[in-house]
């Protein structure tokens, strides 16, 4: 099958809408085509992120365990805005899952290389 | 007191339905009554008996069916929003030549002025939307 | 009055066409609202400067969800649904500034 | 019937979402039970009002004949926020009916003294 | 050139549905082809045919069906995003112990592999929402 | 790349978003993102500066049906649905910042 670079990119808090959650079962589905697939993570979207989400008491699903599980995806590149980070006072140390911390002007770079940019 | 809520999203897409509905619960377990519930905008596909979501995610639909069954509530979708979006009763259905009904048991249709009633009725009217 | 905030501060006017407009009262900050009641971030300092004027509070089941309960910033009310109803009852109309 | 005051309070623009337009059915409702209805206008709330919309090409219907028409249902409370019109680059001669342009200070003090208020 | 589009709202409620359907005309009035067109999120409710608008307002729903008749478009709605808002074909309606379908004609329900493959066969895919 | 914006620049930060991230190339304002090319208004600063690095276009289509087709800030190019085909095309991709 051809391989295409797709960029998800994720600019909403979690939760307050179902975007986020709908994108995460994008990813899945990217990665089992075999794309090549990676995250962008800007604005109110790197809340997604956060660890620590306790969703017991809104009786919805939590993202921290699919968060863990995309390794097994194969699923690597996920890239987060330091300006986002820094505006909301958190750090990579504040995320569930290792990612990579850019620059905005990095991430608009990557974003250039694309084929497909899905946004959420 | 007597309370009244509007909700203007619908379910899953926006947590407003979901707040909604732990506020109603909230409100009842502090023995306040409950006037209305009105769905209005989105709000009314709140209202369709035909979602099936994940078996381990919250069934929207037949929690606000539930709740009105324990609590004799009255809960009202918006007829001129539902007709937009597809909300349909038997009435409806006759009404507007079409072949199958969607509306979870323990709502009805009905027109705004029962929003409006709500608000003239209730001591509070509280919002959820987007 | 109660006015009720449930956008992000980082992504909506809809906090700061609260404090605006009204003169004071009391906010309740829910579902992606809450993001204005944690600590660290560029809007906290726009929150703490309001206090002299409202009162805020902030759903705890939604800054749970989120990861933010043990960051709340100082002077910020935690409540829950029981509370919520509450404060609804106690003030004689309130606003969901959506 | 026990007449309260009701205030619309919008802050949307029109015609990207439909939360104007239906908030206008609710109004005319309103009007219909005689209830002492205003509306404020506040945010992207005060481009519902603009004159001169022409929604042919989108296939949408305009708001500005309803304007007209509301007086004949007796609502003659539009109230629009000075300081919103302003960051707009808009002035009460852009809109498309009569208005009261009033500080965002005086449109709290007008909401203090409602009985219900519904926001779109 | 060879397009898909994403459409990620309900019909009325947001523009995007509108904006998505004045797009998929102009492609196919420049020559371009159509590969897909995909319906997520609240998408999947432009896919109902119970929606009766107002006489004097545009039939977004049946306007969908029309142009993917005349132009054998295909317009696949996610599964998962139907099950949870209530958007049933006859396979929904068996396999979910449902009473009802409500998927309007010209539209199909399945994955949502059906997005990905649309972005690696297509030159560009285009997302309307909100 | 071809960046599509739906949002007010009043309402959301979705256009600020694009001028932060991106190093040029092409913006398209559709919905309520046509409040951006409109003269008169708080944002137009913004985007007259961005002109230096970004080509600006707006849909007709929008602007007429909000009222605002006769006050585009000169040097945005509005464009009609076939416009927008063209551009979608000449772009390698294409980015909703929604």
């Amino acid at each position: 099958m051809t391989t295409k670079k797709f960029m998800m990119v994720n600019r909403k808090a979690p939760y307050g809408t179902i975007y986020a959650w709908e994108a995460l079962e994008v990813v899945l589905i990217a990665a089992a085509f075999e794309q090549d697939v990676s995250l962008a993570f800007l604005d109110d979207g790197v809340y997604q992120l956060k660890k620590g989400h306790n969703t017991k008491a809104i009786e919805t699903k939590a993202f921290e365990k699919t968060w863990g599980a995309l390794e097994d995806y194969d699923i690597t590149k996920l890239y987060v805005a330091q300006e986002s980070l820094a505006e909301r006072g958190l750090t990579a140390d504040d995320l569930a899952v290792p990612v990579e911390v850019l620059s905005r002007a990095e991430i608009g770079k990557l974003m250039e290389e694309q084929d497909v940019i899905l946004s959420f | 007191m007597k309370f009244s809520i509007l909700v203007n999203e619908g379910p899953y897409t926006h947590e407003a339905s979901d707040t909604a509905y732990q506020f109603a619960k909230a409100v009842l377990a502090k023995g306040h009554e409950i006037f209305r519930i009105f769905f209005y905008h989105d709000g009314v596909n709140n209202a369709t008996r035909l979602t099936t979501p994940p078996q381990d995610d919250r069934n929207i639909v037949s929690r606000w069916s539930k709740l009105a069954q324990e609590n004799n509530l009255d809960l009202v979708v918006c007829v001129a929003a539902a007709q937009r979006r597809g909300i349909v009763d038997e009435g409806e259905m006759k009404r507007n030549g079409k072949d199958a009904t969607n509306l979870a048991p323990g709502f009805r249709i009905s027109g705004l002025g029962q929003l409006i009633e709500a608000g003239i009725q209730s001591d509070r009217l509280v919002v959820f939307g987007d | 009055m109660l006015h009720i905030v449930n956008k992000s501060p980082y992504d909506r006017p809809a906090l700061n066409s609260v404090l605006a407009t009204a003169e004071g009262g009391t906010i309740l900050l829910i579902e992606d609202g809450v993001f204005a009641a944690v600590k660290g971030g560029a809007e906290e300092a726009k929150v703490k400067a309001a206090m002299a004027k409202f009162k805020f509070y902030a759903l705890q089941s939604d800054l749970e969800a989120r990861g933010m309960a043990d960051r709340v910033i100082d002077g910020v009310t935690v409540t829950d649904y029981a509370g919520f109803v509450d404060l609804v009852a106690e003030h004689k109309t309130c606003q969901s500034w959506l």
